[in-house]
């Protein structure tokens, strides 16, 4: 039987192009959507489902009006142009009250002229997070990241540009303080001295120091209060003080959490746990209720900043766990390399742990930032504008008197548009961390 | 052969607490507790003063006070001359019901679009992408607005059903009735009624008692058969058809209670101004449940598609390839791995949509929050003590769940290693 | 103490409401407006002597007694409800009553309903965090007959529900049911019923235990009263500060006597006042007034010599 | 070795794309029952591909396979049948991690051939005690080393008393300790009569054991042989070139 | 290879335990200055432990542990004192994945020793030259090879300058090319009088290098000797077995 066997070609066979059934549109579509009876069922519900909820929103959306001045003016241009009485979307709100919705009442009609502050202001934000965001950026731009921190509030707050710089220059004397400590006695001491140094020097040095460099040389913008601050430039003070505050609480919460010692693990993990099993909304009661109970009765509190308080101790618990996990995903070894090469515990978290923990936690944190910008809009409910709170207020007056879905919309898609391209960054940045070792 | 002195022996210095690693730690740990209890005590101090300046030193009786207040929506009874304790306790189980609810649908909705996602028809994963992108990446306070505002803004009111030339009409052979103000179902109703279970703080209904044990002991009987059944199978191999007697066990007695008591269905009817008898789901309640479930399903449904897409192709592969048709490889082999993953992440997501549940402050369905945080504070203005309260609640929910959680987690990890 | 918070701030946090017309909304520039309004404006002038030195803090009915005592807002004139508990057990002080109102209920006229004794088992919008709550309770009880509450947190999610029909009854203190009508889209609609089954007198409120910061605010709304009752009006008011024959108007616009720097305001607090804002008649006319689409009638709130009972007691 | 006459796999003008990636082309293949078949050639010359389109876990475009009497279509009737008749045996092994030994052989039995699980169990001993390891049975496969889970999941794909064997480089990711031993298995087997499928590189196996010896290389079937004629007289020039590579080895 | 008389560290009836279980036993060992030691024994003996002692790794529960003439006690100064002056070349590396090579071999002069930037990194070159390397200065970690990346760790604690070096098991996870790049590496060193504590198996090293080598068992040591002596003359029982077991495999 050996012959029968046997087989050689002789000739090798060309690549055939494939049935037109299984490449192409045709076989995409055979693939994809009608693979199988069930599957073409499905297909064709699917279309149907989707052509009935296109064709009850899409005409809405589309036909709607762009340019009125009130809810009864549309309703008179729809009577107008459609005899059957049908109404689609007046979008006139939006283009009526924009200044509002996003800039709120104190850039917008209350304080004119005042827009380029919170636009100056978002865009060195940006600037300042692109090296944090995009490594491969220059390292001087962290001088952008660190000025903004002092400059955001300046030009959204207003006043004297003295205080954010006199307030700096404590930061940076304390910092002073902790190097010299640390050298000539010891880290543990430089610590709570330095604290010392910094909130001596805020007590009793900033005010009179700033408003001393302000009779000299007067740089001031127009004080815009707190609680004038509101729309979108609201929900994104509060998201952006809370991430960055939130940063550097997290990392020593997390640190706290993975450490040894007894009492500041357990104070740690009771602090991250707590704050994780209460609703933020709670919290922002304790803000606008209850923290002015817990200070001295002379101490005048702003609800914005109580609010901001607040939001950033509840966002730094969440992140700390984030960073928790960063940390846990560290072999030992770099650990105990760092031990072995002589760095002390702050020099290997800052060197050796901490760069690597957080790089892998970034995906984390933004997911952790935009939760807290979709949080934000908790702050209606005590009655801050947030956009919520401002399209319940253009309700009230009478032109827009019973607009909804518009304004739902509209603040709808501009929460969309800022979550979802940072969700997209964070996957990007998930499919860079695993690919690649860098 | 050392030439080295003898280690000298140290007794304790001062400069050891800085120095020693054996003390430097009881030293961090005893500074940071002293600044951390330090302002505690701070804290405390301020508010102890602060509260006994205003004269509201920190007492609880209020909740032994007259409510007087009236809340709609309500698991056991209430009326408005009942104390701020009790409001307080409806608020709860308002709270745990919607919690409960939510968690439910999100998760048989997340199941669903999970696998749909994952599904090879490219539409249907597409369309439970773009939903999932759409509803994740908006606030759910938004959602929660949007839900309740459909419902009072596209469902009929109820004198719309009035009159000869009503424009609406009731559902399901006139027993289910959707208006703006909530959805009538229809309930039960016994004509031989047992009574009432006075349990101290609510009455338990011994009917539903009654059925509560006779479907336990049919469920528990049906068990017992099918593990009879099990033993036949491994000792013989043939397995005796248990679907019937099952069904029997369990629905035979059910109904035989059912008929003794009187078992008959009450229609909602359309009574002056609103619907009358029945199950009611207030509009906040529906809208709440729908905003918080829509929203949640999203996590969900992502985390069962990570959950799935954990356990490698190979898996499905090999089980394919040894014969298993696709849904047992998937209860068989695919779930139980991907449960592994899909767990933790759900555990976290009942946690969110219980607290998120505290938004029903927003649209007037009364919950803890709406009651305690809300009505009573207000009209007893005991701030701390009802926001004190409030947190600690929430936080026991919490730990609660997640260690059940966990401990059920736990169980699966175990069959599984 | 308050009035040294007040003038090292340069300007007086009044808390109003979110939106009520007629008492304080805010116009399309985001401006407040409104009788409300008007009396804190006449704070800010008997101050600062500036109209505009005024934050207004919009609260709701919910947290407005917090915002008070967490000290977040200097006083409420925020339609307000003068009841013991709030007196006494909230620590609030109430200072005078600028309006005499009730609670009433409004329905749509097509439910052909025509007093509130036959809403048995109707579905009522209420605002939570009110007396009208309370209240409504109470009249249902009393009654012998039940209903549906539907809480909402604001006017404006109140109008949106109610005229969705998702309730039957709207019910808040009838000044406000006549703003709301007056915003509804079709106020022609709606009725208000004639039962007015609470009194609310709504004035301004204050933390306890700063009485000088109360007289101020008490005697500054007396001064709009006493200057009705006077002939005292914005137009007038320069020129009867230079001295009258009457020695009431005089000690009122302290071109006698010292009656402002016992406040610990300046002696013309009250001129000022009544200057940037016209006496309590004129508020009333401008704001809420029958003239206005709210259209209120003076009613209790006439000067007691009208037979209403705005009185201001004297000032001597 | 005895092959009979009788057709276990017949596979006619097969061809099949991976969208415009010709991998198969114009396979012809008949196995008899009993035959043993090794398959080499090149990486990426379709040999996975190929074994894995007859027990449909991929699906071809054009031709037809017919096992063991049975056309594959996307009869999902037919394919289940073939399905529970050939045995796979991956090159990863896939074993399901979440259940012990035993559990992976009893699984399919149980719930496909609807075996009393007694039964299943003694007959996966069976198996276990032939592969060497039956006291292992209880572990889980995370526990075991490479060569025993190797071993496991031949005894897995055994249980369903398959007709027909599919091997797919049963050796290719363990060290030579592992790969005798777990050759020493598939030889046993291939004693007892069973029809065979097995890619692999393992010359001395092919010698031994195959009463074929078939080579791929880009997508088809280049040529085949009796395993002494094919390593020691091979005719093609591709063939020579990839033996010379393997033998020097 | 000359040998000092001075003592480099001194192990003096040194005891640890792991909780209940007792990894090092009553372990004496002198090393002077310039000696270099090779540690063997098989798996679990406590080789490991005994040299992560020395840099308190681990901590001992008794004796007493003297390098450099500074005891190692919970006094920090002395642990940071004696961390600077023993190097220590993990098994597994333990490169810091997010730094430059040239930054792992300057990050500790800079921040421990206090060097300026451009003399530690002139410092770095040099070593990186010695273990032939200076060209994958600016690469990552992740981006060379196991033996190149095995060299930047030696390279890494040459930077510090130590007066000590420990090494475990440098060449366990490298194939035998590497082993012979790494090892010519260490033996340059060892010929400039560098104090050193190597955990290895690779008996041509000890011979080559080594003035003493260290058998250990169970936590104790079992026997020390002159490469020569050891290697042919081995006195215990349990050394002629392990070693019947190296030189055979
Ligand atoms: N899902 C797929 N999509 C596209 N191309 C594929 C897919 N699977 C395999 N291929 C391609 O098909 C060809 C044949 O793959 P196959 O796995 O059959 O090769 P093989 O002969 O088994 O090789 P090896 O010896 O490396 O396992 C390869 O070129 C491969 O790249
Ligand atoms: N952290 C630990 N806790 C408990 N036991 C440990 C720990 N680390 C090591 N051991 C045990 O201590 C013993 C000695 O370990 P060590 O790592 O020193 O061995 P070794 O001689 O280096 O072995 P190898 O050659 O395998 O590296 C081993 O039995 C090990 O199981
Ligand atoms: N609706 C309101 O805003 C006020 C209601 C009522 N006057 C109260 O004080 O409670
Ligand atoms: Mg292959
Ligand atoms: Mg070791």
């Amino acid at each position: 039987m050996s012959n029968t066997l046997s087989f050689v070609r002789t000739e090798m066979l060309p690549q055939k192009t494939p049935p037109a059934s299984s490449v192409g549109l045709q076989g995409w579509l055979r693939e994809n959507l009608f693979s199988s009876v069930g599957n073409s069922i499905l297909t064709l519900l699917t279309l149907g489902f989707l052509a009935l909820i296109l064709s009850n929103i899409l005409p809405w959306v589309l036909f709607g009006i762009w340019d009125a001045g009130s809810l009864t003016e549309c309703r008179a241009m729809f009577a107008e142009r459609y005899a059957d009485g049908r109404e689609y979307a007046c979008w006139a709100v939006v283009t009526d009250r924009w200044d509002q919705l996003i800039f709120g009442y104190s850039f917008g009609n209350l304080h004119e002229g005042l827009y380029w502050r919170p636009i100056v202001g978002l865009a060195l934000i940006l600037l300042a997070l692109s090296p944090i965001l995009y490594p491969n950026l220059p390292r001087g731009l962290y001088i952008a990241t660190a000025a903004s921190i002092f400059l955001y509030p300046w030009l959204i707050w207003g006043g004297s540009i003295w205080g954010p710089l006199t307030l700096a220059l404590c930061i940076i004397a304390a910092v002073f303080a902790y190097r010299a400590v640390a050298k000539e006695v010891s880290s543990l001491i430089a610590i709570p001295a330095s604290l010392l140094v910094l909130g001596v020097l805020v007590f009793f040095a900033m005010s009179p120091v700033s408003s001393g460099l302000n009779a000299v040389a007067p740089i001031e913008l127009q004080p815009v209060p707190s609680r004038e601050i509101s729309g979108f430039v609201l929900s994104i003070t509060i998201g952006i003080v809370a991430i960055v505050a939130s940063l550097p609480i997290a990392v020593f919460l997390a640190l706290g959490r993975q450490s040894n010692l007894f009492i500041v693990n357990k104070l740690s993990t009771g602090f991250i746990e707590i704050i994780r099993g209460v609703p933020l909304i709670t919290l922002i009661f304790v803000a606008t209720i209850l923290l002015k109970y817990f200070l001295p009765s002379s101490v005048n509190l702003d609800p914005v900043v109580a609010v901001m308080v607040l939001v950033t101790l509840f966002t730094a618990a969440y992140i700390a766990e984030v960073i928790r996990g960063g940390l846990a995903a560290l072999p030992k070894g770099q650990y105990e390399a760092a031990d072995a090469l002589g760095l002390t515990y702050w020099q290997a978290q800052r060197q050796i742990i901490l760069p690597q923990a957080l790089k892998i936690s970034i995906p984390g944190i933004v997911s952790n930032f935009i939760s807290v910008f979709k949080d934000t809009t908790l702050v209606s409910i005590v009655a801050l504008n947030d956009p919520l709170g401002i399209s319940n207020a253009i309700r009230s007056n009478s032109d827009w008197n019973g607009i909804v879905w518009e304004l739902y919309g509209f603040i709808a898609i501009v929460f969309w548009i800022f979550c979802f391209s940072m969700s997209r960054y964070s996957m990007s940045l998930e499919r860079k961390l695993q690919t690649g070792h860098r | 052969m050392s030439d080295m002195t003898s280690p000298p022996k140290q007794s304790f210095k001062f400069s050891m607490l800085l120095y020693d690693s054996r003390y430097r730690g009881i030293t961090i740990q005893i500074f940071v507790l002293v600044m951390v209890l330090g302002s505690l005590g701070w804290l405390a101090g301020n508010a102890a003063t602060n509260l006994a300046a205003l004269g509201k030193p920190l007492r609880f009786d209020f909740l032994g006070d007259t409510a007087s207040y009236d809340i709609s929506q309500r698991l056991i009874d209430y009326k408005s001359t009942d104390s701020h304790g009790r409001a307080v306790l409806v608020g709860l189980l308002n709270t745990l019901l919607v919690a409960f609810m939510g968690c439910v649908a999100a998760t048989i909705l997340g199941v669903i679009g999970g696998v749909l996602r994952l599904s090879n028809n490219w539409l249907v994963s597409r369309l439970v992408a773009v939903y999932v992108e759409i509803f994740r990446n908006i606030p759910v306070l938004l959602w929660i607005f949007v839900c309740m505002f459909t419902i009072t803004a596209i469902a009929p009111q109820p004198r719309d059903f009035r009159g000869d030339n009503a424009t609406a009409s009731m559902l399901l052979n006139d027993s289910v009735a959707v208006t703006n103000r909530g959805i009538y179902l229809p309930e039960p109703l016994f004509s031989r009624p047992l009574g009432d279970l006075n349990l101290g703080i609510f009455n338990m209904s011994i009917e539903l008692l009654v059925l509560l044990v006779v479907l336990f002991g049919g469920v528990y009987a049906a068990r017992w058969n099918n593990a009879r059944a099990n033993r036949i199978q491994v000792e013989t191999g043939d397995r005796p058809d248990t679907t019937w007697a099952n069904v029997a066990i369990i629905v035979v007695p059910l109904l035989a209670a059912l008929l003794a008591m009187g078992f008959h269905i009450g229609k909602p009817e359309l009574k002056g101004f609103n619907f009358k008898g029945g199950v009611n789901m207030s509009a906040p309640l529906i809208g709440l449940w729908l905003g918080l479930t829509l929203y949640t399903t999203t996590y969900i449904i992502e985390a069962v598609r990570s959950g799935i897409q954990s356990v490698s192709k190979g898996q499905s592969e090999a089980a394919f390839a040894l014969g298993l048709r696709p849904g047992r490889t998937m209860s068989l082999v695919i779930l139980p791995q991907a449960l592994r993953v899909i767990i933790p992440q759900l555990i976290s997501q009942y946690l969110n949509l219980t607290k998120n549940s505290s938004l029903a402050v927003a649209i007037g369905y009364m919950d803890l929050v709406s009651t305690l945080g809300g009505i009573t504070l207000n009209q007893t203005g005991r701030e701390m003590e009802a926001i004190l309260m409030l947190m600690a609640i929430y936080l026991t929910i919490s730990l609660l769940i997640s260690a059940g959680m966990n401990w059920y987690n736990t169980r699966v990890k175990l069959v599984e290693r | 103490s308050t009035l040294d918070d007040i003038k090292a701030r340069g300007k007086i946090n009044c808390g109003v409401t979110e939106g009520t017309l007629g008492f304080s909304s805010r116009d399309a520039e985001g401006k407040h407006g409104g009788f409300d309004v008007e009396f804190c404006r006449a704070l800010g002038a008997a101050i600062f002597n500036d109209t505009e030195a005024v934050e207004y803090v919009e609260l709701s009915s919910k947290n407005r007694f917090t915002a008070l005592s967490a000290g977040q807002v200097d006083l409420l004139y925020r339609t307000t409800t003068w009841t013991f508990s709030r007196d006494v057990d909230l620590k609030t002080t109430f200072v005078g009553i600028n309006y005499y109102d009730g609670q009433g209920f409004m329905v749509p006229k097509d439910l052909g309903v025509a007093s509130a004794k036959e809403l048995e088992g109707a579905t009522v919008c209420i605002e939570t965090g009110t007396t009208t709550e309370l209240n409504l309770a109470d009249f249902f009880r009393a009654n012998g007959m039940t209903y549906e509450p539907l809480p909402v947190g604001g006017t404006t999610e109140a109008k949106a529900f109610f005229e969705e029909g998702a309730c039957d009854v709207y019910t808040t203190d009838a000044s406000a049911l006549a703003g709301v009508r007056a915003s509804l889209k079709a106020p022609d609609s709606y009725i208000i019923l004639p039962e007015i089954v609470s009194k609310e007198p709504l004035g301004p409120t204050v933390r306890h235990g700063d009485d000088q910061w109360a007289d101020i605010v008490r005697w500054v709304q007396n001064a709009l009263v006493a200057a009705e009752e006077h002939g005292v009006t914005s137009a007038n008011v320069a020129e009867l500060s230079k001295g009258t024959e009457n020695p009431s108007i005089n000690r009122l616009l302290g071109a006698e006597g010292s009656l402002g720097e016992m406040l610990g305001l300046d002696n013309d607090y009250a001129a000022r006042a009544i200057a940037a804002v016209g006496n309590y008649g004129e508020i009333f006319e401008k704001t809420i007034g029958e003239s206005t689409p709210i259209g209120l009638p003076r009613g209790l709130n006439a000067l007691w010599t009208e037979g209403g009972l705005q009185y201001s007691p004297p000032f001597r | 070795m005895q092959v009979s006459k009788e057709v276990a796999i017949e596979i006619v003008n097969m061809n099949k794309w991976y969208g415009q990636f010709h991998v198969l082309r114009d396979i012809n293949l008949t196995v008899h029952k009993g035959e043993r078949i090794v398959i080499a050639g090149p990486s990426g010359s379709g040999k996975s591909t190929m074994i894995r389109c007859i027990n449909r876990l991929e699906e071809h475009q054009q031709g037809s396979i017919i096992v063991d009497g049975t056309e594959l279509t996307s009869d999902l009737k037919n394919i289940d049948k073939i399905r529970s008749e050939v045995g796979m045996c991956f090159q990863h092994f896939n074993l399901f991690p979440h259940l012990t030994i035993l559990e992976n052989c009893t699984l399919a039995p149980i719930w496909v051939r609807k075996v009393p699980k007694k039964e299943a169990e003694e007959t996966a001993m069976h198996f276990l005690e032939k592969v060497k390891i039956p006291d292992q049975a209880n572990k889980f496969p995370g526990q075991l080393s490479g060569g025993q889970q190797q071993r496991v999941a031949i005894a897995r794909s055994l249980c369903m008393k398959p007709r027909i064997m599919l091997f797919d480089e049963p050796t290719s990711a363990l060290d030579p300790e592992m790969i005798k031993e777990v050759l020493d298995t598939m030889i046993e087997l291939a004693e007892e009569g069973m029809t065979m499928l097995c890619v692999t590189h393992e010359m001395g196996f092919a010698r031994q054991v195959a009463n074929r010896v078939i080579f791929m290389d880009q997508g088809q079937i280049v040529e085949q042989n009796e395993p002494e004629e094919f390593f020691n007289n091979p005719k093609s020039e591709r063939t020579k070139l990839f033996l010379s590579q393997i033998l020097g080895h």
